[in-house]
């Protein structure tokens, strides 16, 4: 029964600390700005404040465009729940390994890409075909960033990745894994559309991927957009937490180590948090004729990290 | 239930596909030929099923043999092990609903084109699709298999009176008669002196055949059934010939005539030469690779879409391709669970294939039936006039896109794992060969998704971008009934996997390489790959999807139930939102289309038109690209050329001139008699 | 006894062979038909010589037929062929006469080296002969592949026929007579059916130049 | 006793037609009603070989009819009969009375020659027969007169007369090696006498005569690179004569060629002889499927495709035993196929007027039934299944393995794929697209496909199984010829 309990546990943390995760990092840029910037719950206001306004859907739009809201926060909240955020053993881990996750979070990229080709607006066609292309170029990385922390673990399941790193602390410094988080470093600033790849905070059309796809979106259902979308910077930033750092993870399911456990994995949000600010203030937008070329260079991380874990062996 | 029950199955198969056929014949009127065909291929199909499941589950073959029949053969042989019974389970699943389609969409022939002939065809199909799995020796196999290539070939050419068809018909028929003279060598170099032309003589006789022998037969096989399946480089007729046929038609040779191939290969490479060397699984899995990429690369910019469909059936097959040389590298590396995880994987992927691709193919056939066009770049908003086929064929585009909890993400879920283990695995070679295998799996999976984002989005979404799209109704019931039967068996085989990945392990045990007892491949819901400790359960996945989704949607309904209105959105202040602001399917492809400009080199000519007063004022602007067809040109050009130059010389033999015909008649007279006198010399 | 029978065969089948040649040498179909009757004659006289010292009696009829058959009939139609046709202007052949007389020579040699297991292994006292016959019927074939005219081709057609026959007789005396009547009756019926199609040539082509017949092509 | 309803009605029907001055249908019919009484005698014939006796007939067994015999004798007598039903005079109406009695005069005598061929035991009067039939076709083919047929007819007489002189030189020189072993009677040209004796003859003299042979009656069949005269002939001929011709004329050219391989490979071992047919085979085989590829007339098309089909049997003859049967099989497949597609290309000649491919569209529209044959035919005739021609031709293949020729083997089928795709091109464009609107829809002379259906029917029986009595007549046949 406890086990089921974390799991409850861990999902509404998770639901929880998405926008506040989100605030966090915008107001971190801002002070690095010198701006004094929104406080960290912003984020929690505007949700608010989206929830309760009517919502405008374009008479172009079809039925799809009402469902893929509620698809995509209910695809990336599924993923959100397999993280391995506060216990290792746990009921969901053998439903779902990494590779469902990716795969999880393709599905919600997918019905947003379609609901943005839906309304027939030039800009939702450009920011979806933009957004499926990223997603389509950083599978290969991702693939092969799994299958290099597999070859560690054995297996692709998040609760032994975890399991085996905190098992056997040198491996975390072991040139397959330090690659790997490099790898899906790069990776996550593709998928959850941050600056190098693409810039959140921009309202210009022919710049931004993935905020042209939800610019027909009000309402309530941009609530659950932008919801799923911290959710999904939540989501990487846990498992680069976790899984490449995982101590303080709680072997087991008592009160005290879910504490730690709890302690830890905000101290880790914060300071990937810090990263991630200090990179966004550093570096200006990449062409998206460039993007490839980064992302090709994060495939040939992936590619090393899997040749060093299997020549190491 | 006895041997003769499955006996009884097998000649009531037979006797509904020939019924079908004749019935077809018969001069009725056009509905009740229409409905007598489909009658007699849903009986085949069914009883093929039956006869299927019948094998699958009592685990022991069936066999008959008609020694009257193909004397010079040995008799006509028929079999029908574990391996036959998959790929026939699978025919008559795709056959069922693609008959039952087929009755709505050849009403439009009606005037045009025999309907008869469409429908003794139809069946004729079937059936010899069905006897080439149930085939036993060397003759009833290439029979049966040519037979299926030339009912194929004729149903391709139904709508003959389009130029593009017959080209087609021609390529096609040319390319399966090149595949039928490998597989013909192979099977020949693999049939004892004796003469016995049984595939259980083959069996014995491959044990004592020279390694460097079993590898030219293997080489031969994966040609010649590769051409059937639509392995690069010899997949060029797939695009011509499928988007040709009637839709029921390309779903029936994407879904099952292709996998075939595949079974083709199985059965040589598994069941008749045994375990061969590594490179076998490794050529096997860098022409999978090889045939996965091309045919996503090229289905992403394809405008029109039955040709992305095929394009994507190439992918697909690739795919299936690397799971089953994984198999094989698995079973000469001497792990067993490994391999029998790997062909499964190949085989569920193929089942999955056949449903889905056959799902989108009528799909498509809806569309084309209802607007009459096959250019995405003309269609548009068609979910609101067909709302039925835009449900099924939205279905089937997730399932494609291998995204969960549909049948196309637990095959390619599969695959992943079954290629795990051998990156961890000593040989020298494998390691880097399956790296570079995941990488083409994964990058194939990502562009296959964006693609059918494209084919689903641009069809479907948004603003009509013609008049006929604009005129589109809905597909008559028939058509319509069997696009939601394929839609649920998608859903079916996602959610039941666990029920259908145990069947397909026991049907691989015991072939050579695979232990006789099938490793335990699931734990209740949850999937198992042996080996390593990953595990999944689609079942459960879907579930917990439906509950977030319903808990979503609850929470917004009581938590903040707002009002809805429906009007025009701000359009950073343009007037009117017209079909020409949309994203045409040329512009979705373009951003990739410039990422992989060296393989495409896309040329592209603009031609702007200005007003005749003034230079200022454009009038029309067209803009064409083409990418380059690099097998069309420099693999096949070169081979018509050769021949056609070939043709040429000895079309000048014939001159006309007497002289020079009695010339050769006497230089070939002195050659000879130069030969026998050097030759008596010598003797 | 034998050396005079062999010497007299081998000089009457030198002599078909120098008649065979006139054909390369000399132009105008006058010239051909003559030397294909004497070549006939001489023929005629191989089977009487060969029919009185092999004692082979049915060879006197072969002689006579040859006579009444290849002597007179045949040359009497290809005169009036000729009278018909002959004011037809003469073609040049494909190849000049220096030429053709070279490249005769160098097919009776080759004639000759062919026949040479055959002379080795017969025992009759004509086998000296054989090699020129081989010749003839080389030389004959290059005459047909090599003149233009049909009623040429036809002569030279003829001529292969002697050379053969001219064979059999040197080879083996002569091949059983039933079988050398039905060769006989087929040679002349060959030669009428060709003589109809040389008559139907020249009312459809109005020439009986070969070149002028290339239509039909590929 | 058979020999005579064999050979009798043939001859009769000539006479007949000789002396009925205005040819008047009835003559057709008669004639039609004999032929049948020839196909009964072959019949008669097969029964009694395969109940193992080998009739024989004639002053010293001049006619003697073993399995070879047989079944050339049953497949001309069936081409004889189809030409009798549906040629110029009775089948086919557009002729007039003179050229009507011409055809029937001709085709008769033509038939009565090659049944002689086939049956009698001296190689010397095979020779005679397979000159006269040379000269009864020549007088046919220019049947209608205009300057391409007369063009063909010179060149087919011609080259064929030159080609069989040379044959005759070989027999002489094989009679020479003969007479200087044995002595000279008048029996010395028996075949049977050849063959038993042949262990002693001289294998120099024999290849000597062998290498004229196989020049001169290969000539005949059709070999390249003698086989210029081919397509000019089947293609200006007329149909029913184009059948005789290319179905079994070559198949009796093959025959004589076979009866003497027997002979040297008796003598010489089958080093020479075989390697030198498998030449030419392949040669055929070659210039055959590639002028197909180029190819703008169906007459000259069917024609070229015999070319193909002739080379194919003479690689299957240098094969072994194995090859044999496959040859002999072929060879009977390709006579039904192959006089069946001539006539149903001279119906379709008849309503489209031109025998050009691209003046040929919408054929299966416009003549559903003969359109439905031609296609069947020439899918048969392409070598695919269910028909006859995709059986001999996997026996061929196998044979080829089995007797150590994969090289040879793997060359044949890229040749015949290019053959396959050479046709398919040009099938496609006469069988769909739409007829151009000159040409009136509808079938003539609807009786005339009774016969056609019942070859089809006979080609799919033999691709579906190979009956009984026809394997045991192959097996005796490859018996025959490679002891």
């Amino acid at each position: 029964m406890t086990g089921w309990a974390i799991e409850i546990a861990q999902a509404a943390l998770v639901l929880a600390l998405a926008p506040g995760l989100v605030g966090v990092v915008r107001w971190l840029k801002a002070r690095l700005q010198s701006r004094r910037g929104a406080p960290p719950w912003q984020p929690y206001y505007e949700l608010r404040k989206l929830f309760g306004k009517d919502v405008i859907v374009s008479s172009n739009a079809s039925w799809l465009f009402r469902l893929a809201p509620y698809v995509v926060f209910a695809s990336t909240a599924a993923a959100a729940c397999l993280v391995p955020s506060l216990a290792v053993t746990r009921p969901l881990d053998a439903v779902g390994d990494l590779l469902v996750l990716v795969y999880l979070l393709l599905l919600g990229t997918v019905f947003l890409s379609l609901a943005g080709l839906d309304p027939g607006s030039a800009f939702g066609g450009m920011g979806s075909s933009r957004e499926m292309t990223v997603a389509a170029l950083a599978e290969p990385t991702v693939a092969l960033a799994i299958f290099a922390l597999a070859l560690s673990a054995g297996s692709t399941n998040l609760g032994q990745i975890v399991g085996r790193t905190l098992a056997d602390p040198a491996a975390a410094l072991s040139p397959g894994h330090l690659l790997a988080f490099a790898a899906l470093f790069v990776v996550m600033l593709a998928e959850t559309g941050r600056l190098p790849v693409d810039n959140p905070a921009t309202h210009l059309e022919l710049t931004m991927i993935h905020e042209a796809m939800v610019l027909e979106y009000s309402g309530r259902y941009l609530a659950l957009i932008e919801w799923a979308a911290a959710l999904k910077l939540l989501v990487f930033f846990a498992l680069l937490g976790n899984l490449f750092v995982p101590w303080g993870v709680a072997a087991v399911a008592a009160p005290a180590p879910l504490a730690l456990a709890l302690g830890s994995l905000l101290v880790k949000l914060a300071v990937i948090a810090v990263v991630v600010a200090v990179l966004e203030t550093r570096v200006a937008k990449l062409r998206l004729f460039r993007v490839p070329e980064l992302l090709s260079v994060s495939f040939v991380l992936a590619l090393l990290a899997v040749t060093s874990s299997f020549l190491g062996r | 239930m006895t041997l003769e029950t499955t006996a009884c199955l097998s000649a009531y198969m037979v006797l509904a596909y020939l019924g079908g056929a004749f019935a077809a014949l018969l001069p009725l009127r056009s509905g009740l030929t229409r409905a007598l065909t489909a009658g007699g291929a849903i009986a085949g199909a069914g009883a093929g099923i039956a006869l299927a499941a019948r094998v699958l589950i009592a685990g022991e073959p069936f066999a008959l043999t008609v020694p009257a029949l193909l004397t010079v053969g040995g008799g006509v042989a028929l079999r029908l092990d574990g391996l036959g019974a998959f790929f026939l389970l699978l025919i008559g699943v795709v056959a069922a609903p693609a008959a039952l389609y087929g009755v709505g969409y050849s009403a439009a022939y009606a005037g045009r084109y025999s309907l008869r002939w469409l429908g003794a065809m139809l069946n004729l199909f079937l059936l010899t699709m069905s006897l080439v799995v149930l085939a036993d020796n060397v003759l009833t196999f290439l029979l049966t298999w040519e037979a299926m290539s030339l009912a194929s070939y004729f149903l391709v050419m139904t709508e003959h009176e389009r130029d593009d068809t017959v080209a087609a018909g021609g390529w096609y028929l040319a390319m399966t008669h090149v595949g039928l003279a490998l597989i013909l060598v192979a099977f020949v170099l693999l049939s004892p002196a004796g003469g016995g032309g049984g595939f259980a003589d083959l069996r014995a006789a491959a044990a004592t055949l020279s390694p460097a022998l079993r590898g030219v037969v293997f080489v031969l096989a994966v040609l010649g059934f590769g051409s059937k399946a639509g392995l690069v480089p010899l997949h060029v007729w797939l695009p011509r010939a499928h988007p040709a046929a009637p839709s029921h038609v390309s779903a029936l040779m994407s879904g099952a005539m292709v996998k075939l191939g595949v079974y083709g290969i199985l059965r040589v490479a598994l069941d008749l030469l045994g375990v061969g060397p590594a490179w076998w699984g490794a050529l096997l899995i860098g022409l999978g690779a090889a045939s996965a990429l091309v045919g996503v690369l090229y289905a992403l910019t394809e405008d029109d879409l039955k040709r992305l469909l095929a394009y994507s059936s190439v992918e697909n097959v690739g795919l299936v391709f690397i799971g089953v040389g994984a198999g094989l590298l698995f079973a000469s590396l001497g792990e067993p669970a490994a391999a029998t995880l790997a062909l499964a994987a190949a085989l569920y992927h193929a089942l999955n294939h056949g449903v889905f691709k056959a799902l989108l193919f009528l799909g498509a056939g809806a569309v084309a039936h209802a607007t009459g066009s096959r250019d995405m770049n003309r269609l548009g908003g068609l979910i609101g006039r067909l709302p039925w086929t835009a449900a099924c064929f939205l279905v089937g585009a997730l399932a494609i896109g291998g995204l969960p909890p549909f049948n196309g993400f637990v095959s390619e879920w599969l695959l992943f794992q079954s290629l795990l283990p051998a990156i961890g695995s000593g040989a020298p070679l494998v390691a880097p060969v399956m790296t570079l295998a995941v990488g083409a799996l994964a990058l194939t999976a990502g562009l296959a998704a964006a693609a059918f984002v494209k084919a689903f989005g641009i069809t479907f979404l948004a603003l009509p971008r013609s008049d006929e799209a604009r005129a589109a109704h809905e597909a008559p019931v028939t058509m319509r009934v069997a696009m939601v039967v394929l839609a649920a068996l998608c859903a079916l085989l996602g959610l039941g996997a666990a029920f259908v990945l145990p069947v397909l392990g026991g049907l691989l045990a015991g072939h050579a390489g695979l232990p006789r007892v099938a490793p335990a491949l699931t734990a209740g819901p949850l999937l198992l790959p042996p080996g390593g400790g990953a595990s999944m359960s689609p079942s459960l996945l879907a579930i917990g999807l439906l509950l977030a989704l319903a808990g979503a949607w609850l929470a917004v309904r009581v938590g903040a139930a707002r009002g809805l209105r429906v009007g025009d959105t701000w359009g950073c202040g343009r007037i009117g939102q017209t079909a020409r602001m949309e994203y045409t399917s040329t512009a979705y492809a373009e951003p990739l289309r410039r990422v992989f400009a060296e393989l495409y080199r896309p040329t592209e000519d603009l031609t702007i038109d200005v007003h005749p007063e003034s230079r200022y004022f454009v009038q029309s602007r067209t803009y064409r690209s083409e990418i380059v067809p690099w097998f069309e040109r420099y693999v096949y050009a070169p081979l018509v050329r050769w021949v056609a130059a070939g043709a040429a010389h000895t079309r000048a033999i014939q001159s006309g001139s007497a002289h020079a015909y009695l010339a050769y008649l006497v230089v070939a007279l002195l050659a000879l008699l130069a030969i026998s006198l050097a030759w008596s010399a010598s003797l | 006894m034998d050396s005079l029978f062999a010497q007299l065969v081998v000089l009457e089948s030198s002599l078909a062979l120098i008649f065979g040649l006139v054909l390369l040498w000399r132009r105008g179909v006058p010239a051909y038909v003559n030397a294909f009757t004497w070549q006939s004659l001489v023929l005629a006289a191989v089977a009487a010589t060969v029919g009185w010292f092999g004692r082979e009696r049915e060879l006197y009829l072969v002689a006579a037929l040859l006579i009444a058959v290849k002597g007179i009939a045949i040359p009497r139609l290809l005169r009036r062929m000729e009278r018909r046709f002959g004011t037809e202007r003469e073609l040049a052949p494909y190849v000049n006469t220096a030429t053709s007389l070279v490249v005769a020579g160098l097919l009776v040699l080759f004639g000759g080296a062919v026949m040479r297991p055959v002379v080795a292994a017969s025992e009759l006292p004509t086998r000296a002969g054989m090699p020129l016959a081989m010749g003839l019927v080389l030389v004959s074939l290059f005459v047909v592949v090599s003149r233009k005219k049909a009623l040429t081709q036809v002569i030279g057609f003829l001529m292969l026929e002697n050379g053969i026959a001219l064979l059999a007789l040197l080879g083996a005396y002569g091949i059983p007579l039933i079988v050398e009547l039905g060769v006989f009756l087929d040679a002349l019926m060959g030669f009428l059916v060709m003589q109809i199609f040389v008559y139907r040539i020249h009312e459809t082509f109005d020439t009986l130049d070969v070149d002028q017949l290339d239509r039909l092509r590929h | 006793m058979l020999f005579v309803f064999l050979l009798g009605p043939a001859l009769a029907s000539a006479l007949l037609a000789l002396v009925v001055r205005p040819y008047r249908a009835a003559v057709g019919a008669v004639n039609a009603v004999l032929s049948l009484v020839t196909v009964g005698a072959a019949l008669g014939l097969w029964r009694e070989v395969l109940a193992g006796r080998v009739p024989v007939a004639g002053p010293d067994d001049l006619l003697r009819a073993d399995a070879l015999s047989t079944l050339l004798a049953f497949c001309v007598s069936v081409v004889g009969a189809l030409a009798a039903w549906l040629g110029p005079g009775l089948g086919d109406d557009g002729w007039d009375a003179a050229q009507a009695r011409r055809f029937r005069i001709f085709a008769n005598l033509f038939a009565a020659t090659m049944l002689f061929a086939v049956t009698t035991d001296n190689v010397g009067f095979m020779w005679v027969a397979i000159e006269a039939t040379t000269i009864t076709s020549a007088l046919l083919i220019p049947l209608h007169a205009s300057k391409a047929s007369v063009e063909a007819s010179w060149k087919y007489v011609l080259i064929g007369s030159v080609g069989i002189a040379l044959a005759f030189a070989g027999t002489v020189l094989a009679y020479f090696d003969f007479a200087t072993l044995v002595g000279r009677e008048t029996s010395a040209l028996s075949w049977t006498l050849l063959r038993d004796v042949a262990p002693a003859l001289n294998p120099r003299v024999l290849d000597l005569a062998f290498v004229f042979i196989l020049i001169g009656y290969g000539t005949k069949a059709g070999l390249a690179p003698m086989h210029t005269w081919l397509p000019d002939a089947h293609s200006e001929a007329p149909p029913a004569l184009s059948a005789m011709m290319s179905g079994v004329l070559l198949a009796v050219a093959l025959y004589a060629i076979v009866r003497w391989q027997a002979v040297v490979r008796a003598a010489v071992g089958h080093g020479f002889a075989d390697d030198v047919i498998g030449l030419l085979g392949v040669l055929s085989l070659a210039v055959g499927s590639l002028s197909l590829v180029t190819q703008r007339n169906y007459k000259r098309l069917l024609a070229y495709s015999s070319i193909e089909h002739t080379g194919l049997i003479c690689i299957g003859l240098g094969l072994g035993p194995l090859g044999v049967f496959a040859a002999m099989l072929h060879l009977l497949n390709h006579s039904v196929a192959k006089s069946m597609m001539f006539l149903l290309a001279g119906r379709v000649l008849r309503r489209y007027r031109t025998a050009e491919i691209d003046g040929v569209a919408g054929l299966l529209r416009v003549m559903p039934w003969t359109g439905g044959f031609f296609a069947a035919g020439m899918l048969a005739v392409l070598g695919l299944p269910p028909f006859g021609m995709f059986v001999s031709e996997f026996a061929l293949v196998r044979a080829g393995f089995a007797a150590g020729r994969p090289l040879t083997i793997v060359l044949v089928l890229a040749l015949l794929a290019v053959g396959f795709v050479g046709v398919l091109g040009h099938l496609n464009r006469m069988l769909y697209g739409r007829p151009s609107g000159s040409v009136p829809v509808g079938e003539g002379g609807r009786w005339a496909l009774l016969p056609l259906g019942a070859c089809l029917a006979a080609l799919v029986v033999l691709g579906l199984t190979v009956p009984a009595p026809v394997e045991r007549l192959l097996l005796d046949i490859a018996e025959i010829v490679t002891p």
